[in-house]
């Protein structure tokens, strides 16, 4: 039995839309109510037309599917406005500002797009035998050594899927360097300042670290005191893990200091490159002393976030950490590139495998398509106009808002709650900002702010966008100050209102179920 | 520069109000011996899209594409057809172009989407719930494994000798880091079943595959069972998700987790990613899983609507306690999965494992009717290993010389283990009688 | 100097919406302001990268541009946001039900645009060497013969560009036979029922006919009584030119007997084939006696609208007129296919060239692409699901709303505006559907009724859609019938309020000029 | 059927609350000898995508493209780099999908940028007011000539030696039906000027263009000032939108009306169509003016808006009294225009047409110093004609097999008028210094 059926609703609510009136449809002028495709389709109803299969006889052995799926189908006009409809209900670069700090939300190029789906990238099967796909692995090579000099670095891991799967990359690698060491049973410490992103210690902690958190000064830093404190026994230092230009915006001054003194204790060095955009071009990396750093692609590199993913975190490695590199890479050879995919040879010393097949060839399309577009003279306009769009609007803001620190910024600029009213809080300030059409900035991150506001404008907003954008933020600041109640009720001009996230955690449902049938006497 | 919008005016202006001489000055934290004159050299400039377009569309010109004639490589990536709807909707700026749901008022479209998504995989697997996408099926064959460690506080992982070589390596890597123990059975056609006879006190899940790295399909019941009677997981593991349209889904052999790559529903082949992992499990382990999970809720006026949900789990709130580092995951892959599965519905699916099913049994009626040509695998779906007199790698070199892409040499991912002349060969709906016959012709006259 | 700088407005205003709150930056929620380029660009501004010219010696002999144009240019993601923030204030057939009768607005499959983007077909030009583009001759000559054979005809014009354009080749064919008949200068009176579309006699015009108007029955259909008295005289009989099924959305019982009487009369029968959709694969106008009739590839076959266009309009010809069908045309020969571009050979009787090069081809490989994909089968059910929508759109609404005529309607459900209040007209109605999230329907068309409503939802809409759009309607027409005053204020949800289309025809301002510079002591 | 949502069950319920016993009640009032039983014979039952895609792709493999190596034809299309951001914006369902503007308050998107569109093709064209777009150039021009008989109250159109002959055969058409005379000068490379003295007390219009057909560009004011003397409309046509950014524009020369191709911007080949009709025109013409023009006004709220205007000239309001009988025009062709020139801006076209002169003038250099070869075009923008002592075609014939695509020969477009030996070549941004090399090297072994 369909349930579909079941859950089609026969009598549309009527909805209330302001204004005095109400609308039967439950839509509301061009934002269309859409439900459930488990209330739209059926399970007989298909989008897709296939042939009729033969009927043959099925060399399954018995190991078929008992029960039907059950999930509903929908003809093409019918999926297509599901999408189009729900996809209206989204914020996205493309309609506004999207100034979450640390997310490098920049523009994303429809070139891109386009390579990626040129057949010769597209349709290409990973285990196809080499010498078909001569292209793909050039392409990768070609990428490679883009981020190999743009970070000053020897060495660069293609297969990570994200950043955090390039912390990991990053981590195993320095793991397996203190095993090549023997160190590995103790060297165990590994040192992540309090601002760190989540998935530091995360990541950390799944290669079997632990993590000692350091202090930052009050200019943001590393308190250079701590670290050195937390360097008096180094028999147990595995290394560093820091983000620079760090998760406050600013750069790390102390940053070849810290280099030096992580190595003198015989640790090493991951730099988490997720903040690389704000000195592309500027700074190379390798020149600070690091030993891995994982680039975001869908950050510096303007692979489009999708809502969530997908990304790619190829992670470049210093001489030190290369021998240690996951496999498969890519080797030049007399007759064109080869695959390095077994653990032996080239690849002798390597930690291993991170995962299926390459990593994310689409997005190395688009990434690469993106450097050629910009090539190196656009690269480092990008990380300057990047950190003279934050500073601009840490300036412009900070006449109403309480900046973190002194000082100019990288490319995001950093607030904290403190201007705001008894009562109103940082994420008051940010749902009001949705009925101004604009998403909100990140909220409470870095965590060593209080009700931390953090703003990352990037290089792609026009000087217009920008002012239009802080005069917004300024009156919306300025009721926050004010302790204007109405803040607590943002957004009203939103698809939905708040939503509650306690009920959502307390009994959560993960998915549709039918709704219960109604007793036969009801009917 | 076509993506920059400042112009040398805006710049000008701006350094002046932020009373900045040049943009220098932001970089005076830069230790000097670091800071970069001009732009990196060895590196070209920029260029207009018709240059771009013309070098990349060079490297890509390189490529065998598997439209181009007769193709049959699986083992773990599937060509299929994915309708033009779904690329178009993926592309929407309002999906595209958007970060993960964080702000729900402003992100229904993306979280609606999830709360599908995460139904269908669920329904399609037979589990009770399912997250919102992991980077791909190994990776989430890996977290798999950590989560069973995890639940049963055990620290001992089985892998079957039918498992991906990639996904028991990705697998492998992760879990020694934690200390976990792995035991690799030794890699077989068929041998999914003897995970239940290694299981012991101390193991903390089994992983199986079906179909499995060789194609073959296997009700893995017992195993559960097996698993189960000493209080361990069994991980469920597909990598081929059309095959749950007609073969036997994780819930039904009692399955705790099931994962899975999702690449075949939405997604083309693009080299190996991006794809999607699939990740389900049952309700008692909800809250053990990695990854974003999307619930329903309402809001301030009641409406019903979704957000991201049980967030204690994960390394933004968690951080070292997370149950993985997971941030980033598959969001648009998966899109386009349930995109491409809402279009499909339970008809569609059947139908289109139907047909990849018969096409996979044409194909082995074909080659099997040659002479020198021993089929391995026994039950299968769309995938199947076969064994000829000859080494793998230069049947396929001679194959391909006659425009037939015939498989995977199992070599390539199992090397060193007796399998030189083995091939693993798919074929879905993108296969044609005459790709068939142009398989058989060319082989007939290779062995 | 840049006409942009002067525009940009510098302090953006303040706009009120709703629920007590303004916004600042003139945006709402999800709903973005944009201003023109004109205000956001600037002259120096680019977003398309090309190589520096070389400098080099021109050869222009003097006839050089002297004024800039003072375009603004924007960059990329400037200009994405600019359409994608306009994109946002259309309504579409992917949000929503489309009734508007006469348009045909059904589902434009995306297929249709991926094949029309094949490089085979995107990137060839109408000059190259016939040898050399075999494969579009062959697609538009396999779409000629689906054309010719769902309406039973001998022959097909392609190149026509619209519907109107259809009508102009059909026409212009008529003339020619009449002046080949050496009754071009006697024969000039045309046939056209007031219900006709407004291109029917503007296109009779264009020929150099006169328009005789013949009146509709009480039925909706060609008063025959009438016709037959224009018929009295035949000499200057030039032909009809008559919609079936015609613009009330009824079929034509008499119009086996109209084709024999008129071509009696020596005159031809134009059928404007609009609404071809209702028949499609269940009745062939070939077999009703017709001369030529236009096909709108943009209705009938699915390729989209487009915001006004393009269509393509081929033209079906009978025996009586097919030698005077324009150039060029399609012979498939020994060794392939041969386009006829001269008036000589095959083509000395052609009435001649309407436009350039060879038709439509981009909307050629989409409907050739739907038709394939529909197949003979579907088509057929293309018809009767349009037909089935249309009958029970007119079933659930006649309770409320008067319908013009009695009986079942074909494609399309004709409503007068008897049922409501004084005051309320139809175009209140149509405006308040807006608020409901709909467009409206085809309002004062045809002429024939009083306050005309037309409503085509096309066979792409599901019941369920169609039962929440006529609950809708419904509600609206019983606010109607009520009286109700407030829909005259309607629509209260849209991007923007009723529109003032008396003040933009008074002094039409048709483009947008720099504002008047301020006087420099106001500086 | 994938197009069809109505399922079995749902066209049962509807029937019953109609009344029909079936479909067939509706189709009643059709002549029984006109009803068809089944689907029609002869033609193929529906199909899925992969089929279609196949079917259709086949048919596209056997054209060569313009990309595909040197390509040099022009004569009223061009090759030029279209934007992948375009080709993006025209597809979003929200232009893509949607009708006419008609319902002002929920289209403002068309509106507003056919708006922006109108103000660009009135500066490009340096006239005082645009329209909405007409089907293409050719239209336009035909259009025209018939909107100067109306203004003038005169029936002849003089049309010169240098207007595309695909133009003027469409202006023929369209005029001698209304019976207005043509008076075609002999075709020429460069005898624009020719009209100023065919001009007379009778004459509507006279038209003439620059680039025209044989490349040659022409200030053409004094045909503007004899036009004008004799109360004459100079009616100037482009068929290369590119050239507006280098060359004299037609209101520079004094034109009443200007018309022209804009398939050059935002617009691929397509092998003629879509294309989409620039129309322009002074302001004192503006209600004389086929087509659709949008217009700024404001909503009830006091905001500012855009809306179709002066409609009463058009069919759907003045029906047999309309300008015209144009009514779906090239609506989404003129946004790729107007998106591709909000990219360009003034800075960008006027690199984009020096880039194309530049070329256009290697490209002469090059085939000029090959013996044999005459360059026939005094003036040029980006295209030109030259005579061999060979017959074009084989030479065009000989170049093909070289894999250069050498232009046009003058007498497919000017047949029996002296051209024979006669080849018109175009140069764009996409042609590469290879490909003039290519071209060169060819023609000298040819000739
Ligand atoms: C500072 C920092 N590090 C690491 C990450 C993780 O990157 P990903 O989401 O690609 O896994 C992020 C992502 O937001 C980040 O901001
Ligand atoms: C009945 C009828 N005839 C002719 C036309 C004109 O077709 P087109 O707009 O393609 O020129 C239309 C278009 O709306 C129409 O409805």
């Amino acid at each position: 039995m369909s349930m579909n059926t079941q859950g089609r609703p026969t009598t549309p609510a009527i909805v209330a839309n302001g204004n005095g009136s109400a609308s039967v449809s439950g839509s509301r002028g061009l934002l269309q109510r859409e439900d459930l495709i488990f209330e739209i389709g059926t399970t007989e109803t298909t989008g897709v037309d296939l042939p009729a299969p033969k009927g043959r006889a099925d060399r399954l052995g018995g190991v078929a599917r008992k029960a039907a799926t059950d999930l509903p189908g929908l003809s093409e006009p019918e999926a297509m406005r599901h999408y189009v409809r729900l996809s209206q209900k989204n914020y996205a670069i493309d309609l506004g500002v999207f100034p979450l700090g640390s997310c490098t939300m920049k523009h994303n190029a429809r070139l891109n797009e386009k390579m990626a789906r040129l057949p010769g990238f597209a349709d290409i099967h990973p285990l196809q035998p080499q010498y078909e796909i001569q292209g793909a692995l050039e392409l990768i090579d070609q990428l490679a050594i883009w981020l190999k000099m743009l970070t000053g670095m020897p060495a660069v891991a293609m297969s990570p899927k994200a950043g955090a799967h390039g912390e990991l990359c990053g981590m195993l690698a320095i793991r397996q360097a203190l095993i090549a060491r023997g160190e590995a049973n103790t060297r165990k410490r590994v040192l992540v300042p309090a601002s760190a992103h989540g998935t530091n210690p995360a990541t950390a902690i799944q290669c079997g670290f632990q993590v000692d958190e350091i202090k930052a000064n009050e200019r943001g830093r590393v308190d250079m005191e701590d670290f050195r404190a937390k360097l008096e026994d180094t028999s147990d230092i595995a290394g560093i893990m820091l983000t620079n230009p760090n998760t406050c915006g600013l750069f790390e001054t102390d940053i070849c200091e810290i280099a030096d003194l992580i190595h003198e204790a015989g640790g090493y060095f991951y730099c988490d490159g997720a903040n690389f955009n704000a000195i592309v071009g500027r700074v190379r990396p390798g020149d600070l002393g690091i030993d891995a750093m994982h680039i975001n692609l869908h950050k510096t590199f303007s692979t489009p976030h999708g809502g969530g993913g997908p990304g790619s975190g190829p992670t470049v490695l210093s001489d030190a950490l290369a021998p240690y590199a996951p496999v498969p890479f890519i080797v030049k050879g007399e007759d064109g590139f080869r695959l390095v995919e077994d653990l032996k040879g080239d690849a002798s010393e390597s930690f291993g495998r991170m995962c299926a097949f390459h990593g994310q060839m689409g997005m190395f399309v688009r990434a690469l398509t993106y450097m050629l577009s910009h090539g190196a003279d656009g690269l480092k306009q990008v990380a300057e106009d990047a950190v003279l769009n934050a500073n601009y609007v840490q300036v412009r803001l900070k006449e109403v808002m309480t900046p973190a620190f002194d000082g100019y910024c990288m490319h995001e600029a950093l607030f904290s709650d403190e201007f705001a009213a008894e009562g109103i809080e940082t994420i008051d300030i940010a749902k009001a900002l949705i009925d101004e059409g604009y998403h909100p900035m990140t909220m409470y991150f870095p965590l060593v702010v209080h009700g931390a506001m953090l703003i990352e404008p990037t290089e792609t907003e026009s000087k217009a966008e920008l002012d239009r954008f802080c005069e917004s933020v300024i009156a919306v600041a300025n009721r926050a100050a004010a302790g204007e109640e109405s803040l607590k009720g943002a957004p009203y001009h939103a698809p939905m209102r708040r939503l509650d996230e306690t009920q959502a955690a307390r009994k959560p449902r993960l998915k549709w179920t039918p709704p219960e049938p109604k007793a036969i006497a009801a009917e | 520069m076509r993506y920059l919008p400042l112009t040398h005016d805006d710049r000008k202006v701006m350094l002046a109000r932020i009373g900045a001489a040049s943009v220098d000055d932001f970089y005076t934290d830069v230790p000097e011996a670091a800071r970069l004159d001009g732009p990196i050299h060895d590196l070209p400039s920029h260029q207009g899209e018709l240059a771009v377009e013309r070098h990349i569309g060079e490297l890509a010109a390189k490529n065998r594409t598997a439209s181009e004639g007769p193709f049959f490589v699986g083992c773990g990536a599937y060509k299929h057809h994915v309708p033009a709807s779904v690329d178009h909707i993926i592309q929407r700026s309002e999906f595209l172009t958007t970060y993960t749901p964080y702000q729900p008022e402003i992100a229904q479209g993306t979280l609606q989407t999830l709360f599908e998504f995460q139904t269908q995989v669920a329904a399609l697997t037979a589990m009770d719930v399912a997250n919102a996408s992991m980077y791909d099926g190994s990776t989430a064959c890996a977290e798999a494994a950590l989560m069973a460690c995890r639940a049963t506080r055990r620290k001992k992982v089985i892998l079957s000798g039918g498992l991906h070589p990639h996904y028991a390596a990705a697998t492998r890597t992760l879990c020694e880091a934690q200390g976990i123990e792995i035991v690799q059975l030794p890699a077989a056609v068929d041998s999914e079943l003897e995970l239940a006879k290694s299981v012991d006190g101390e193991t903390a899940c089994v992983i199986g595959q079906s179909p499995n790295v060789f194609g073959t399909i296997t009700d893995m019941s017992s195993v559960a069972e097996a698993a189960h009677a000493r209080k361990a997981l069994f991980v469920s593991v597909f990598t081929e998700a059309v095959s749950l349209g007609l073969a036997m889904p994780p819930g039904e052999m009692g399955a705790d987790i099931a994962v899975g790559e999702g690449q075949s529903i939405g997604n083309p082949l693009t080299f190996g990613g991006p794809y999607v992992g699939l990740f389900a499990c049952t309700q008692k382990l909800v809250r053990q899983m990695p990854g974003r999970l999307c619930g329903e809720t309402q809001d301030a006026d009641g409406k019903r609507g979704f957000v991201l949900t049980l967030s204690t789990r994960e390394q933004h709130i968690r951080r070292d306690k997370a149950t993985s580092n997971i941030c980033t995951n598959a969001g648009l892959c998966a899109l386009a999965f349930t995109a491409h599965m809402t279009l499909l519905g339970d008809a569609g699916l059947t139908r289109l494992a139907r047909l990849n099913h018969e096409t996979a049994c044409d194909l082995a009626d074909a080659l099997e009717a040659i002479d020198g040509v021993e089929l391995l695998t026994p039950r299968f779906f769309n995938e199947f290993a076969f064994r000829t007199k000859m080494n793998a790698e230069a049947v396929l070199a001679m194959l391909d010389e006659k425009g037939v892409v015939g498989g995977v040499r199992a070599s390539r991912l199992i090397p060193g283990a007796g399998f030189d002349d083995v091939i693993i060969c798919a074929a879905t709906e993108c296969v044609t009688a005459d790709d068939i016959e142009a398989y058989a012709d060319a082989l007939k006259e290779i062995v």
